[in-house]
């Protein structure tokens, strides 16, 4: 008998799509449930998915969707607009990260199912990325989740550990071991058919590996058939080399930045930042740490996305000119002298890599870095109020859904102030001006202008120092084939993949 | 000075002070003593892991730096951590343990109580939720450490004071009229020293190697500092093509903490009234 | 001879502890004794093991407490006081440990321990520290170049006299001694014996001579009083308790020491000595007497004069009285 | 001896409670936001607000505080914050497998410890004293990240003789789940074949977690001898004619491992500590890597459950060493009547 | 008729750090079938040396440079196979710290039966009661089961005395086993000795440092001094009339017998520090410049009543016995 594929991918804390939304709970999205809509290939395509197509109000408020035909959740029972519009309410009810995109623009009541196979949203405001943000949302199973309702709570403490989807795949909820074991079976009536995969792959065991030095062994050995896709450059060579394994190499949509508490001093002055900006050996660290596995990005935005302006020039690493900035600052009276504390994620070792490094260039033109350890959630816990925000920190933004709105979007509109993704807290008139009208604009070359306009301004006043973008590293056994690449789900789609023998 | 005679006779007991010692001079003199002092700051990218050779005896790391140099310079923060963190520790520990050992009561059972209950901690989580707590880096680890470990001379004085309060010189004192904390003060606590001194020993061992975990799980020291637990971690990724990166670091905390235990072995035979009885 | 220390009615509860649930009940190791000593005296105190010697001694000198009774010391009451009061206003009775080597701090040089005695009673010159220490281990017999020495670098009599020139520094009126010759050699034990007496002469002490060895109270006490479990069963001269003992565990005791001319004299005494924590009824010793009778069991015997300057707590020593 | 059992778990009570107090006090007062963290994405401060008010977190700390207690009293450890599933559903899966892994560093630490002891107290001063010593300290020193990385490289890696990483092979699967000791669940099941290979998952684990104690346990079950020996009655006893095997692993050994047992008690709580790593490291999943996650990610709900959990485990395992003490040791429990 | 037990010129030495200790030195003497010989003197004239010298547990680091020690006529000293352990029955002197505490009595004297007794433990185990009848322990069955600290310290030595005839031995050796106990427990436990070795035919050695207990146990003595035997003969005649400065003068000593309390002036020498000639030459009233120079040898007197002092017959000058 085969041996199962083992994904070794970590996975998220809870199993509720509607709970949770990070990299990992993508893995959960894709297989055991399905969305609306779905990103696939690489430059990711927005493919209809439960819908058959949508319209649009000419105002841009009512979107009505068309759901296809001869869906069937696990259990068997048929999938309704009635269900889409639960699933939606749901989201919205519990209010917790998924539903972020949608809370300033949708009310609850507001989505309804004027037949079974249509769902109609009524916006509060015109939303451009509204269909972008759409993969984002599972569509769950609403009989199964009132079953399991426990004091009106949706289901939500059942749901953290079982599934109520319709995707490729279901899960075995007995085995089911959070952030440690979830077995997964195929589900062979997936209204997509496996006519696409005449082998594909049965059973399906997801192994986390906490360490990444055990996760790279764990792949040598074959005891995982698959890393996580941010392998450590450092190990690519070594795995490439081992004959059982590869390495699956996919530009993504994942700006690597360091953040700048634009309201603290010295980072208050433009020449500050400049010279900060120019003090990051770009070269150095994407070509030689990195070992040139990643590629330079000179924006805010993923270069590979739309809406960046023509041949923007990045920042070079010039200390020369980063010393001409630290004396005008300082001439400015910016308090370049002071220790400027940067926040690094301790358990990601690229975070830690960079800001040692950055702080050996400042310390040449005169600057003294103090490197802080921290983790995620301590870091976006201080982000809501400036005086609390750090002066520097290091973090990605991943792409959750493809459109300008995600990154420059929600970094520089100073209405998302007091979100981590605004933490440099970044003010510019102008710039919000552009943002709020790019995302109201049905135009898609409208709004493409309007960005590329807001990045233009937002990059002359060098709010953050952005620094690559990134090429997701995944470690295979060459055994697994067919696998694909999206930015957004990082490859973990199972649908397409078989095992050699 | 019999003591350290009698130490030095014991060849594993002299092995750990002579590590130990070798460690403080090293500690005093590392900047001197390192080829690359500035390497606790600097990185060269086009050195970065170079196995060990001539010019790098212990090979550079992730950041091209010079693997012996840190390793000379985190002994100095190494042992300045083992020592602040077990002077802290006996600190709050000592007079926890004399007052709780010489009084009977109430007051004395709550501080025991509340001994046991800092016992109960797994000392890593709770050095962990303070390092979330503080501001994670050195001096977190350093005030967990400690706070972890008094408990550990507040029982061992609590015993003693407890055996010392029935000893008949205490009960002599007493009856010559002496106060108690000069009894306390004078008596106990020198009579408790050896036990202290074991405690101690033991102690710094065991502070180096949890600070070096703490770093490990990147709540201890904060880059770049040299510290090996930390090199111990950022090595991690670059296993095992470079075995030289965590192998030094790891031999350095495995040879002073080695030291520290060797010595606290020792003193602990010497400390022993079986060996120190007799005309 | 006027008395100088005198107790009435002393009782003593010993390991009586206060718990989370309830109290733990405790030991009475000295219940009801009335003492007298007069200046000037060597008063022996003599028994078996566990009957309460070493409690009554601490208790005397106030280093525990008294559940009831009276503490008289030089004609003034000074019992009822908490233990620290009790200790400074008794400072005229001083305490010679039971074992002198333990009773040092064995990290301290004898001469700082002797020093230290000094210090706490005011006298905290060094130069006159020195002096009165040289004088007074003249005094004891040992060379004043000691002082310098460590107690475990003493032998055993040279342990017990530095022993007594510490406490004989504070100058007290009342010395007890608390088993002073136990574990010595004979050769040590006459040294030690003669020593204690001329120190009495010159420095005009009382003594309370704890002892369960008979030939040396026999020889150094004035007056004797016999332990039993706690409470004193006869009382009297020296001469006259050994020559004539009224109390038959008196009798029973001096059958027991172990004679020279090997010859056994009078009843032995079966069994062990029974537990402070089960007190039998009555008069605490009938259960191992050969004349108790039915009586003895239900009425407990009060200490009473039996003849001219000896009390005896024993029914049947009233009736041959 | 019931009763002195009893007593010992009364006197257990008052520091647990004391425990779940201090725990409380620091995790409340960590900075991090587990509402952000929740929130997610784009956050906007009313729906931080509404997470806030929704798990209390907005209340004063002391009524939070008296909130926890009711709740911990009612046995009702509460929710993970973070993955919305009560908290005592992963413990009940996650301290099986650290106890497993623990019990089986301590057994043998127990094994080997005790007797280099004995063989390094009964060649005093000689070279095989010396030798045990140093093998023992160095147990000690080994930080046991780095030996768990030195053991995967070379046993799993290198040699190819043993899994890396976790409780049992992927395609083989756990045993069903009725104590949630793989051993003893494996046995159960009549399954030898997964005994046996949950034997090779425990191995190096196992081996790393167990150095420490190990070192420990021979320390003081050496100075327990040396102590022991001193004694009159071994003189009496060789005078008696005893044999000296048996004079050494039974008459003495006894009497020596009441320190040796009541150090276990101590140990556990270190074991607990260095479970922390090893988890990490061997993909265990115990409350180790639990704990770590739960910083991590703020689920302070979580954090407090497994200390006062560990706190619990503790407190039992003192009694059970306490118990043990006064079974070697029969006037342990006379002392305390 | 040959001794039960002979000690034969026997030395004991030790190094230490300060030095070679002489513990013992041309130690000889002798126990007769069936009698009674006591060894007195004061602490650390090597007393017990002699004694784990004769049940062969000398302490490690200790060299016998001569000597012999005869069991039933074969030397046991110089062949360990032939030393009849089970045959020799020790008696030690504390009570309460030579009974492990972690095991019941029964236990511990079972296994030494084990080893020196024939027969099944079933066999042992009646046997002991039977010896706890005759030690008139009370319920000798269940004190079987019972644990040293349940017992009281007359019952526990009781237990030893037990424990030393539990393997039928041909002798005993009793190290100072009443110093522990109280007085009236001496006398108790003494009169058991004496039933006991007469009942049983027993040779016993006997080691103390009280003169009354000696009087009251033996029929001989041999008086140590420094690790020399001082003078040896029947108790009563070196009681009453003894030759030896150095034991004329301890007796001195004794509350009973002295006129006045003066002591011996000087103090015991140091192991490592023995004088030449005669050990006790620095302390004797006796001395003679010859003292200083040659070990005196044993001069025998009447019945078996020898005494190492050429001066023997000389009286001590006044001061001495003032
Ligand atoms: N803290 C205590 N708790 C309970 N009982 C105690 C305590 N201290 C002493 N005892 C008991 O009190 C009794 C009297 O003890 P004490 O020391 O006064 O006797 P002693 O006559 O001096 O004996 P010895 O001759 O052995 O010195 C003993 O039976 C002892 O066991
Ligand atoms: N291991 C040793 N190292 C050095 N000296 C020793 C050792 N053992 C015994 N001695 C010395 O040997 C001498 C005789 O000791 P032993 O125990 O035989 O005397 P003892 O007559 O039994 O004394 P006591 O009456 O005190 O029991 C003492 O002076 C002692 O200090
Ligand atoms: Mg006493
Ligand atoms: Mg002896």
């Amino acid at each position: 008998q085969q041996r199962p594929l083992v994904w070794g991918d970590t996975l998220p804390a809870t199993l509720d799509p509607h709970a949770v939304f990070d990299v990992p709970s993508q893995f959960i999205l894709l297989n055991i449930y399905d969305g609306l809509y779905r990103y696939q290939g690489n430059p990711p395509q927005l493919i209809p998915w439960l819908a058959e197509r949508h319209s649009v109000s000419e105002d841009g408020l009512t979107w009505e969707i068309t759901l296809r035909d001869g869906v069937n959740f696990h259990d068997g029972s048929p999938m309704t607009a009635e269900d889409v519009v639960y699933s939606f309410r749901r989201l919205l009810a519990m209010n917790r990260a998924p539903a972020a995109a949608f809370t300033p623009v949708l009310k609850a009541e507001n989505v309804s199912a004027p037949d079974a196979r249509t769902v109609r949203f009524v916006l509060s405001t015109p939303y451009a990325p509204f269909l972008a943000a759409m993969p984002l949302v599972a569509i769950v199973n609403p009989r199964v989740l009132t079953a399991n309702e426990k004091d009106s709570d949706r289901g939500a403490e059942w749901l953290a550990a079982n599934s109520a989807g319709s995707g490729a795949y279901r899960m075995d909820s007995a085995t089911y071991r959070p952030r440690t074991a979830l077995d997964l079976v195929r589900f062979p009536e997936h209204f997509r058919g496996w006519a696409d995969n005449p082998k594909p792959i049965d059973q399906v065991r997801s192994r986390p590996v906490m360490e990444t030095s055990t996760r790279v062994l764990a792949l040598l050995r074959g005891e995982i058939d698959a890393t996580d896709s941010y392998l450590p450059t450092d190990q690519v060579e070594r795995v490439e080399r081992n004959a059982r394994t590869r390495v699956a190499k996919d530009e993504s949509m994942r700006v690597f930045i360091l953040r700048m508490n634009n309201r603290k001093p010295p980072f208050d002055n433009k020449d500050a930042r400049l010279c900060f900006a120019h003090a990051f050996n770009y070269p150095g660290f994407n070509e030689i740490i990195l070992k040139g596995l990643v590629i330079r990005n000179p924006g805010p935005n993923p270069n590979n996305l739309w809406g960046n302006p023509e041949g923007m020039a990045p920042y070079s690493f010039d200390l020369a000119k980063a010393r001409e900035h630290c004396d005008k600052a300082r001439a400015a009276g910016a308090p370049l002298g002071r220790e400027i504390e940067i926040h690094v994620q301790s358990e990601l070792e690229q975070t830690v890599q960079a800001a040692q490094m950055f702080q050996a260039d400042l310390r040449r033109v005169g600057v003294s870095l103090k490197i802080v350890p921290s983790t995620w959630p301590n870091i976006t816990g201080s982000t809501g109020r400036p005086e609390t925000t750090p002066d520097m920190w290091v973090h990605w933004v991943s792409a959750y859904f493809i459109d300008p709105e995600n990154w420059i979007g929600q970094m520089y509109d100073s209405r998302f102030h007091g979100t981590w993704k605004a933490s440099s807290w970044y003010q510019n008139q102008q710039v919000d001006a552009l943002l709020a009208k790019a995302r109201t604009s049905l135009d898609q070359s409208e709004r493409a202008r309007l960005y590329a306009e807001a990045t233009k301004l937002v990059v002359a006043d060098s709010p953050d120092i952005w620094v690559y973008n990134t090429v997701n590293l995944r470690g295979l056994t060459r055994r697994v084939q067919g696998y694909s690449f999206s930015p957004v789900g990082s490859g973990g789609e199972l649908r397409t993949l078989s095992l050699a023998d | 000075m019999t003591a350290l005679r009698h130490l030095l006779r014991d060849p594993v007991a002299a092995l750990g002070l002579a590590l130990v010692l070798f460690a403080i001079v090293v500690a005093l003199f590392a900047p001197w003593l390192a080829p690359y002092p500035e390497d606790a700051f600097e990185s060269r990218l086009l050195q970065r892991l170079k196995p060990p050779s001539a010019e790098f005896p212990f090979g550079t790391d992730n950041l091209g730096r010079d693997i012996l140099s840190r390793v000379i310079l985190g002994t100095r923060s190494a042992v300045v951590v083992a020592v602040s963190v077990v002077l802290a520790a006996m600190l709050i520990g000592v007079p926890v343990g004399l007052w709780a050992g010489w009084r009977e009561g109430w007051v004395s059972e709550t501080l025991m109580r509340v001994t046991d209950v800092f016992l109960a901690v797994p000392q890593l989580i709770l050095a962990l939720a303070l390092g979330q707590l503080m501001a994670p880096g050195l001096t977190t680890a350093m005030v967990a450490l400690a706070l972890t470990y008094w408990p550990f001379f507040a029982r061992t004085v609590h015993a003693e004071t407890r055996r010392l309060r029935g000893a008949l010189f205490v009960d002599a004192l007493a009856g010559i009229g002496a106060s108690t904390p000069r009894i306390l003060l004078l008596h106990v606590l020198p009579n408790a020293a050896p036990a202290i001194l074991v405690r101690a020993t033991i102690g710094m061992g065991f502070t180096i190697l949890t600070a070096a975990i703490l770093g490990f799980l990147g709540v201890g020291a904060a880059p770049p500092s040299p510290d090996w637990g930390l090199a111990v971690a950022e090595a991690r990724q670059h296993l095992p093509e470079a075995w030289w990166f965590p192998t030094f670091p790891g031999l350095a905390i495995l040879l002073l903490v080695l030291g520290f235990n060797l010595l606290g072995d020792g003193l602990r035979d010497v400390a022993d009234p079986r060996l120190r009885r007799g005309r | 001879m006027p008395e100088i220390l005198g107790a009435a009615g002393l009782t003593v509860e010993l390991g009586a502890r206060r718990r989370l649930f309830g109290t733990r009940p405790g030991v009475r190791a000295v219940d009801g004794v009335d003492l007298s000593v007069a200046a000037g005296e060597t008063f022996g105190i003599v028994g078996e093991s566990g009957c309460g010697k070493t409690t009554l001694a601490r208790t005397l000198l106030g280093l525990q407490r008294e559940a009831s009774g009276e503490i008289r010391l030089g004609g003034l009451v000074v019992s009822g006081q908490d233990s620290a009061t009790a200790r400074r206003q008794r400072a005229a009775v001083q305490y010679v440990h039971q074992d002198p080597g333990a009773a040092l701090d064995p990290w301290w040089q004898v001469g700082a321990a002797l020093a230290e005695g000094l210090a706490i009673h005011g006298v905290t010159d060094r130069a006159e520290q020195r002096i009165r220490i040289a004088e007074m281990l003249v005094a004891v017999g040992l060379d004043p170049a000691l002082a310098n020495r460590y107690p475990h670098e003493l032998s055993g009599g040279q342990q017990r006299r530095i022993g007594l020139a510490r406490i004989l520094l504070l100058r007290p009126k009342v010395v007890i001694l608390d088993e002073p010759t136990a574990g010595l050699d004979l050769s040590v034990q006459a040294a030690v014996l003669r020593l204690l007496r001329e120190l009495r002469d010159r420095f005009g002490l009382t003594y309370l001579f704890i002892s369960h060895d008979l030939s040396v109270v026999r020889r150094v006490c004035d007056r004797v009083a016999v332990m039993y479990l706690g409470r004193v069963v006869e009382q009297g001269r020296a001469e006259t308790l050994f020559a004539a003992p009224q109390h038959p565990y008196t009798r029973a005791l001096l059958a027991a020491a172990p004679r020279l001319d090997g010859a056994a004299a009078g009843p032995s005494l079966p069994g062990d000595p029974p537990s402070l924590r089960a007190i039998p009824a009555g008069c605490r010793f009938h259960p191992r007497c050969a004349q108790a009778d039915a009586g003895c069991a239900r009425l407990e015997p009060a200490l009473v004069e039996t003849s001219p300057g000896h009390l005896t707590a024993c029914h049947h020593a009233r009736r041959a009285a | 001896m019931a009763r002195y059992i009893l007593r010992r778990i009364l006197l257990a009570l008052p520091a647990l409670f004391g425990l779940v107090l201090l725990t409380f006090v620091l995790t409340r007062v960590i900075p991090a936001d587990p509402a952000a963290t929740l929130a997610g994405d784009a956050a906007t401060p009313a729906q931080l607000a509404e997470i806030r008010a929704r798990y209390g977190l907005d209340r004063p700390l002391w009524e939070q505080a008296v909130t926890h207690m009711r709740q911990v009293l009612s046995g009702d450890l509460g929710s993970s914050i973070f993955s919305g599933r009560p908290v005592m559903e992963e413990i009940v899966f996650r301290l099986p497998a650290t106890l497993e892994l623990t019990f089986v560093a301590l057994l043998l630490a127990t094994g080997l410890g005790v007797p280099l002891g004995l063989l390094a107290a009964l060649n005093h001063n000689g070279p095989i004293d010396h030798l045990a010593r140093l093998i023992s300290v160095g147990g000690l020193a080994i930080a046991s990240f780095w030996l768990a990385i030195m053991l995967q490289l070379i046993f799993a890696m290198d040699l190819d003789v043993l899994p890396l990483r976790g409780r049992i092979d992927v395609a083989l699967g756990a045993p069903p789940t009725v104590t949630g000791f793989f051993l003893v669940d494996s046995l159960l099941a009549g399954r030898l074949d997964l005994l046996v290979d949950t034997l090779r998952h425990l191995a190096l684990p196992a081996v790393t977690l167990c150095l420490p104690g190990l070192a420990s346990i021979a320390r003081f079950t050496r100075s327990g001898v040396l102590e022991t020996l001193q004694k009159d009655f071994v003189l009496y006893a060789q005078a008696a004619g005893y044999g000296r095997v048996r004079l050494a692993a039974i008459y003495v050994l006894r009497n020596a491992v009441t320190v040796t047992v009541a150090q276990i008690g101590l140990l556990f709580g270190a074991l607990i500590s260095g479970a922390v790593a090893v988890e990490a490291i061997f993909d265990w999943p115990g409350l180790g890597t639990y704990a770590v996650q739960a910083i991590l990610s703020a689920d302070y709900k979580a954090l407090l459950a497994v200390t006062l959990v560990v706190g619990v485990v503790y407190a039992v395992v003192n009694v059970l060493v306490d118990v043990a003490q006064a079974l070697i040791d029969p006037r342990v429990a006379e002392q305390v009547k | 008729m040959k001794p039960m037990l002979s000690v034969e010129g026997l030395s004991v030495r030790i190094g230490t750090g300060r030095g070679q200790a002489r513990i013992l030195d041309e130690v000889t003497l002798s126990v007769p079938r069936g009698g009674t010989l006591g060894v007195v003197g004061e602490s650390g004239c090597g007393k017990s040396t002699l004694l784990r010298a004769i049940l062969g547990i000398l302490p490690r680091g200790t060299q016998v440079p001569a000597g012999a020690i005869l069991f039933e006529g074969r030397d046991i000293l110089a062949d360990r196979a032939a030393s009849a352990r089970g045959r020799i029955g020790f008696i030690p002197q504390d009570p309460y710290l030579s009974l492990n505490p972690v095991f019941t009595a029964g236990a511990q004297i079972l296994e030494a039966m084990r080893h020196h007794a024939p027969g099944t433990r079933r066999d042992h185990k009646a046997k002991l009661a039977e010896l706890f009848r005759a030690v008139q322990l009370p319920d000798p069955e269940a004190a079987l089961d019972k644990y040293p600290h349940e017992f009281s310290g007359g019952q526990r030595q009781r237990l030893l005395i037990a424990a030393a005839l539990a393997c039928d031995p041909a002798l005993v050796v009793a190290d100072e086993p009443t110093t522990a106990l109280d007085v009236t427990t001496q006398r108790e436990i003494l009169a058991l000795l004496r039933q006991l070795t007469a009942a049983r035919g027993l040779s016993l050695l006997f080691v103390t440092h009280d003169f009354g207990v000696l009087a009251a146990v033996c029929e001989r003595v041999a008086v140590l001094y420094a690790g020399r035997v001082a003078e040896t003969g029947l108790t009563r005649a070196v009681l009453d009339d003894p030759r030896h400065p150095y034991t004329r003068m301890l007796l001195g000593c004794h509350p009973d017998r002295a006129v006045d309390l003066t002591g011996i002036p000087g103090t015991v020498p140091a192991a490592t520090a023995q004088p030449a000639g005669c050990r006790f030459h620095p302390r004797c009233p006796l001395v003679q410049p010859g003292c200083a120079r040659e070990v005196p040898p044993m001069l025998p007197l009447a019945e078996g009543h020898a005494v190492a002092c050429p001066f023997h017959a000389l009286p001590l000058p006044e001061p001495a016995l003032a």
